[in-house]
């Protein structure tokens, strides 16, 4: 390659006055990029004054950052989609299907009182493989078919409920005693944990999520995509391998989300987590995320999960009556989103 | 003078903390063309948007037909009797012709839409455009045709002002002068014209009057007869300028590019052949639609090739056929886009981001991005390429067309390849950065650097490329040095395909 | 239609094998496949042929009245049917009787007076023994929490009521700190709602949960809050990991159906009815409270695991 | 500088010379038209091929064009926002709503045997208004808020859901006997109807909608906001207006449908179509609907409903397991819209 171009520096034009009240508008700035930990600190705050006592506790504070795990770590992967301008409506299926696969697994080492530690690891990584395979033919036919991500992951949806069912005969499958079931323990088994591994595990994805997404090139890769498509193309970006490695990518987290489910539930049961993909995707778009494409960041993800836990632990806590959660919850999910928008407003 | 149709005083507009209008004065006489001018960000579009309905002043009074004019939004504008034809071309692709021109305006009865194909024949017929049959859907129709489209739509109603943005900067010579006997049409009727551009030639060839714009605020305004397109120029600029086509110095050398009957699998271009050495500028002429954009999009690999040959620096491996952006951004080849808001920027994205997103391996390794070393390098080009802009951290898409434009050559620079695809890379750009722009091309040509440069405004073909081709329906001519052609040469050929 | 009787009328020669269609409310408990179980044994032993098909969509009432009527189409020849809705399904068990296709209803009841029989557990009388279980375990004082199952269930709302009632009788004393909570139809939604539940009154002693899903996602929720085997917990329904509870002492009392029993009684009457055989109006397949005293007892053992892989992997 | 360019005449751009085989395009212009349609007869004669001769009796096809109703009329309304460019989450919590708002009037009129023909009538309305009011809830959220359709009716969707449960006290309601009730019969009542008065229904309300898009200036100003909303605002159209005018209107059919599913079930369920929302969408993307907009008919959709009526039923009859029915269903989602997809390209 030629030596570096070297242009002599233009002598056109005056450089344009700076503009001086910069000060002001970056504290602003500030303000507006915290708006979802704001909302956060506002629920949260709102259920300490409702609530008894019982919802500051230290403990029930543990309690809902465990209830966040699955949500979050699912809505880590699903941020990345939706910055590149994609869905993914199948997650939920996904996580049954790892779960199911879990519990297999674990089954064939035989009955024993308690699996091994080499089947438990077999058996985590069979569900976070199964996961990145649905992953892998979404992106391969949303990129190859050039069919929009909303109907190839509406099939897929169906398709891994189905394969999620035939694999378990149709009912929840039971499984020896193993160390995966103590991932999502509100007293974790090495008591100095504090919190339960599982909790350590989505800090752990979150911070992973955040540094993919700034410092790599993928993950600029993932917003040239989400933010014009024929751009990324043309700067050279294999757009459909791209497309293909987050969507494979981001059903990793999904499959890290199915074993904490299986740690919950201990079962591997396939009709879990139905509907959970809407949940996942509101924790993303409440955190800011964008469904047109670039933008989004994990932060604003893990806080958009958080926000629906603290939401259903203190209706939960205050004996609100389901119907009204679902009500607020909606409420919620509109609002939040409402808030962003007027943030662009400010902003522009 | 006639009488005044539209008064505006003392407009001013900001964006937050961008003035885009400080205090700007025009006066727009009954069925006069009156030229729009100014350096790119100058406020030209923001003032018609205003105009139009679109955007509301800060302050600032309106006078149009002899009453206050208040728009508060497009329709109402349009209602008043202003038609604006954006830089953007704004029409339904999904909808057949009549329903575009009718849109707003239906005639119906009890809720169902009555016909108005007279109407819009008629519209059509003024417009020189009586066999366009108004069923068709306008996703079928050529950019021009289009654009007539979008005039009709103003002739269907009682217009008595119709601001073009840009109109030509998609067009070529002879749709720009099928256009322009459209606006002689107009005015013909009685109908104003604010027309904007930065072709400054067409500007004197068909205006009335001008107004020039300068940082927000009116400079100057007079007659066009009488006024030279150098004090034009010395009007937007601030002072005068001297070389519109500098030349700076350079040598051809050895082939860099080969290209045998190069044939698209859509049709175009059908068969394309030429050689590019080193330091060569090689000009593309031809009409919209003759398939240049497709060639280099072939050679490029974002179209797909049918059939032809390809050797790119002697290298075998570098056929057409095997080509993938991403692989002919590493052997070298770069692609500036016509469309540079569709395709060639991600506007959302930071400046910074697009600048250097096609040579991100530059600032990281092993996949790991530098962020300091990347926001230097585009801070660079910023400053070197004279962007306006606060930081390049803002989103490219609150820069002017013209800046955008610029951040789009940055990018390119900051790549750095050898052999540089420009497709229009001067549409929608102010002459002074034109000239800027012109000078670069001529050092990176001095640099060793080989450059297609395809233009549908002769002028700058003729003033700095070395050799010239012309295309006519996907063939594309030999390639002759400049001084051997002749504007008629050029024309005969992108018309009929004949050979002098 | 005429088409219609010819379809049936071929059927009715006799010298075919019966096609009797069995229709559960869901198919991802293992409830259900005891229930199939029983209804294959009773096939074979009636020399009928047994068509096993659930709503697709758990919980789904529209689905299952659309399955019913599929098979209505197919022209079976008797219909043993666990319905989702006492009432939403009346209408195609009506449509069913009205082309000479008599319909079993088993587990839980229809509000209809055409079909032929009702085959099910006691609900009321199974939340009343839980009742009394949690009432003796506590000592007849203490604070209970009744989580629900879900919204618009008829049987999980009988056996609700009839703990409610039980309560009244064994355990006045006994104080209902939260009734008005539902699990959702899956586990993992009764584990969280349950976790909840728990972190709100820590105080809680007992717990009745209505059926498996929700027992299993309760108990999930005492195991990892470290609850579980200091409160007292009853609940309903088996399978192999609420049997594991009872067996260490997590639960204290099971009611548990006889769901293969039920299914064996619905096909044998469907068949009878078919057949213009005598059969009762009303079978009352027994439920019973399994205990860690009395789970090792061979009948309770050969009902908490019947040998279902004998029937269905063929 | 230059001297100035002399330009000959204005030539109009003669046509491209590779557009003359235009008979057997419009042959095959035609029949890419109809691809739904053959979709539709492929998958019948697959089945009649396969299933027992029970499949294809008079009576069978009757069940499968009155279980196409529900989703079939829901689907007229989301054909509408789907052409505008816009989604709807909401449609399956709102048809819940309103058998519940259906089985609550009819039980005002107090607890006699049958419920009478005023009341009736009035319980059908009641439960269109209450989908018309979620409808216009939604549009004026969409079109003042500026928020995605894909949030607000997510939102709606919890929130309608809840409101049902609510006015359900959590529970199925159950009504007195009705003439509604009558509506959904296999065997109509009066006999010579041949099929229920609910198909009736479905097909007036597929050609008021196919006459709607076609030729009405509102039906012209929801292709118009579909295809290019600045556009449309720019001509004058009151987009805000028109968009909550889409949604309100096509909520007045998922009222129907509403009164449909009450039919069925005749009680009001506030847990009733859960998800079905995914099955009407479905039905709009098979049949040729584009969820960018400006694309989608009503004829089209309609065929969609059949189609995954068709399959439904069909599977049923094999005796095909429910998983199996899952993932075929997803395949047929995906496959439709790649085939769908093709066209285009043929048709470019
Ligand atoms: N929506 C906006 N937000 C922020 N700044 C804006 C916006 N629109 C325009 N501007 C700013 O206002 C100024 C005038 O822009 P305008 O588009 O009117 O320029 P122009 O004269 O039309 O330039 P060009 O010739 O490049 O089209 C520019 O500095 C631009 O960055
Ligand atoms: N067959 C056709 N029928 C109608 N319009 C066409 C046809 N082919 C091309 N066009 C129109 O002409 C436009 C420009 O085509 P193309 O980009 O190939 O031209 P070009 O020679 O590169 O011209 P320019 O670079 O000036 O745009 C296309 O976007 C399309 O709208
Ligand atoms: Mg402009
Ligand atoms: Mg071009």
């Amino acid at each position: 390659m030629t030596p570096k171009v070297e242009i002599p520096p233009a002598t056109v034009m005056p450089p344009l006055p700076n503009k001086s009240k910069g000060e002001s508008s970056s504290v602003k700035k500030v303000l507006l990029q915290f708006a979802p930990f704001f909302g956060l600190l506002s629920v949260f705050i709102l259920f300490v004054i409702l609530c008894p006592p019982a919802f500051y506790s230290f403990y029930n504070f543990k309690t809902i950052i465990t209830q966040t795990v699955i949500v979050g770590i699912a809505a880590m992967g699903m941020t990345m989609i939706i910055i590149s301008g994609g869905i993914d409506l199948s997650v939920g299926s996904q996580i049954a299907l790892g779960t199911v696969v879990i519990a297999t697994i674990l089954n064939m080492g035989g009955p024993g009182v308690e699996a091994s530690t080499g089947i438990t690891i077999l058996a985590a990584l069979g569900a976070i493989a199964a996961c990145a395979v649905c992953g892998w033919l979404i992106g391969l036919t949303t990129s190859r078919l050039n069919i929009v991500p909303f109907i190839v992951t509406l099939g897929v949806m169906q398709i891994a409920r189905g394969v999620a069912k035939w694999i378990g005969k149709e009912q929840t499958v039971s499984t020896p005693v193993n160390n995966l079931q103590k991932l999502m323990l509100l007293d974790p088994e090495p008591e100095w944990l504090i919190f339960a591994p599982g909790v350590w595990i989505t800090i752990l994805l979150v911070a992973l999520t955040a540094v993919v997404l700034k410092y790599t090139v993928f993950g600029r890769y993932i917003f040239a995509i989400g933010s014009n498509e024929k751009t990324a193309r043309l700067c050279g970006i294999n757009v459909s391998l791209t497309r293909m490695a987050i969507y494979t990518f981001s059903a990793l987290f999904t499959g890290v989300a199915s074993v904490m489910q299986y740690s919950n539930l201990t079962v591997g049961d396939p009709t879990a987590a139905a509907g959970m993909e809407l949940d996942i995707i509101a924790a993303v778009v409440i955190g800011g995320g964008s469904l047109s494409g670039g933008e989004g960041s994990a932060m604003g993800s893990i806080i958009g999960a958080l926000i629906m836990a603290v939401l259903r632990n203190g209706c939960n806590m205050l004996g609100v009556p389901n119907f009204v959660q679902e009500v607020i919850i909606g409420v919620i999910i509109i609002g939040a989103v409402a808030i962003d928008r007027l943030k662009h407003h400010i902003k522009a | 003078m006639p009488d005044t149709l539209l008064k505006l005083t003392n407009i001013i507009k900001t964006f937050g903390p961008v003035k885009a209008l400080g205090g700007v004065q025009l006066e727009v006489a009954q069925g006069e063309i009156h030229a729009l001018i100014g350096e790119n960000g100058a406020g030209k579009s923001t003032l018609m948007k205003i105009l139009s309905g679109a955007e509301k002043p800060d302050s600032g009074e309106i006078m149009f037909d002899g009453k206050p004019y208040h728009p508060q939004n497009p329709a109402e504008g349009r209602l008043s009797g202003i038609a604006m034809i954006y830089q953007e071309l704004n029409l339904a692709p999904h909808l057949t012709i009549e329903e575009n021109i009718t849109l707003g305006i239906e005639k119906s009865k009890l809720g169902f839409a009555k016909s108005q194909k007279t109407l819009v024949q008629e519209a059509l017929r003024i417009l020189g455009q009586p066999d366009l049959d108004p069923s068709t859907p306008v996703n079928t129709l050529s950019i021009a045709k289009q654009q007539l489209v979008e005039i009709a739509r103003a002739l269907v109603l009682d217009t008595k002002l119709v601001i073009l943005d840009e109109p030509t900067s998609s067009l070529t010579a002879a749709d720009t002068q099928a256009l322009f006997e459209v606006i002689a049409r107009l005015k013909a009727k009685g109908i104003a014209v604010i027309y904007i551009s930065h072709f400054l030639e067409e500007v004197q060839q068909i205006c009335d009057r001008f107004t020039v714009l300068r940082d927000g605020q009116t400079v100057g305004t007079g007659s066009m007869a009488g006024t030279s397109i150098q004090q034009l120029i010395e009007q937007m600029v601030g002072r005068s300028l001297e070389d519109m086509y500098p030349h700076i110095p350079h040598t051809l050398g050895e082939p860099v590019l080969e290209v045998q009957a190069l044939q698209g699998k859509s049709a175009l271009p059908r068969s394309a052949s030429f050689t590019l050495h080193r330091g060569e500028i090689l000009g593309i002429s031809g009409l919209v639609g003759a398939g240049r954009t497709e060639m280099i999009r072939c050679l490029f690999g974002l179209d797909k090739v049918a059939n032809g040959k390809v050797t790119i620096m002697g290298r075998k491996d570098l056929q057409a056929h095997y080509l993938r952006p991403e692989k002919a951004l590493d052997s070298g080849l770069d692609l500036l886009s016509e469309n540079r808001k569709e395709e060639g920027l991600a506007v959302n994205l930071p400046i910074f981001t697009n600048i250097t997103l096609s040579a991100l391996k530059r600032v990281s390794r092993f996949g790991w991005l530098n962020l300091a070393q990347e926001k230097q390098q585009a801070d660079e080009w910023c400053t070197k390429m004279n962007v306006k802009c606060r930081d390049s951290r803002q989103e490219v898409g609150a820069l002017s067309g013209g800046n955008q434009q610029k951040v789009s050559i940055a990018r390119l620079l900051n790549h750095n390849s050898d052999i540089f695809f420009m497709d229009e890379p001067t549409r929608g750009i102010d002459v002074g950065s034109k000239a800027e722009i012109y000078r670069l091309i001529q050092t990176l040509a001095s640099q060793g650097k080989s450059i297609v440069m395809i233009s549908s405004y002769l002028p700058e073909l003729l003033g700095i490329c070395d050799t010239l081709a012309v295309m006519h329906r996907g063939e594309l001519s030999a390639v002759k040095p400049i001084s051997t052609w002749t504007d008629h040469d050029i024309m005969l050929y992108a018309t009929s395909g004949v050979a002098v | 239609s005429t088409e219609n009787k010819t379809t049936t009328a071929n059927t009715e020669g006799g010298t075919e094998k019966l096609r009797i269609a069995v229709i559960p409310k869901g198919s991802t408990h293992s409830f259900w496949k005891s229930i199939h179980a029983g209804a294959v044994k009773a096939g074979q032993e009636t020399g009928a042929e047994i068509i096993w098909q659930g709503p697709q969509k758990e919980d789904d009432r529209q689905m299952q009245i659309q399955v019913v009527q599929n098979f209505i189409s197919q022209g079976v020849d008797g219909i043993v049917l666990a319905p989702l809705d006492d009432r939403s399904l009346a209408t195609p068990v009506n449509a069913a009787v009205k082309r000479d296709i008599p319909v079993v209803i088993i587990d839980s009841d229809l509000q209809s007076k055409e079909y032929s029989s009702f085959v099910a557990t006691d609900n009321k009388m199974g939340g009343k023994l839980c009742a009394q279980r949690l009432a003796e375990l506590l000592g007849g004082k203490g604070k209970v929490i009744m989580l629900r199952y879900s919204e618009g269930s008829a049987s999980t709302a009988e056996r609700e009521a009839g703990f409610l009632e039980g309560m009244k009788e064994y355990g006045p004393n006994i104080e209902l700190i939260s009734t008005n909570q539902y699990a959702g139809a899956t586990m993992e939604k009764a584990f969280q709602a349950s976790q909840n539940l728990l972190n709100r009154f820590p105080q809680v002693e007992g717990v009745y949960c209505p059926n498996e899903s929700s027992t299993q996602g309760m108990l999930r929720a005492l195991q990892t809050s470290g609850k579980a085997k200091k409160v007292k917990f009853v609940g309903f329904d088996a399978n192999a990991t609420l049997i594991a509870g009872v067996q260490n002492g997590e639960i204290h009392g099971l009611a548990v159906q006889n769901p293969f029993m039920m299914g064996y009684e619905g096909v044998k009457t469907i068949v009878a009815v078919v057949k213009k055989e005598n059969y009762e109006k009303r079978v009352d397949t027994g439920v019973k409270l399994v205990t860690q005293e009395n789970i090792n007892q061979p009948e309770v053992q050969e009902l908490i695991n019947p040998d279902l892989d004998k029937w269905l992997n063929q």
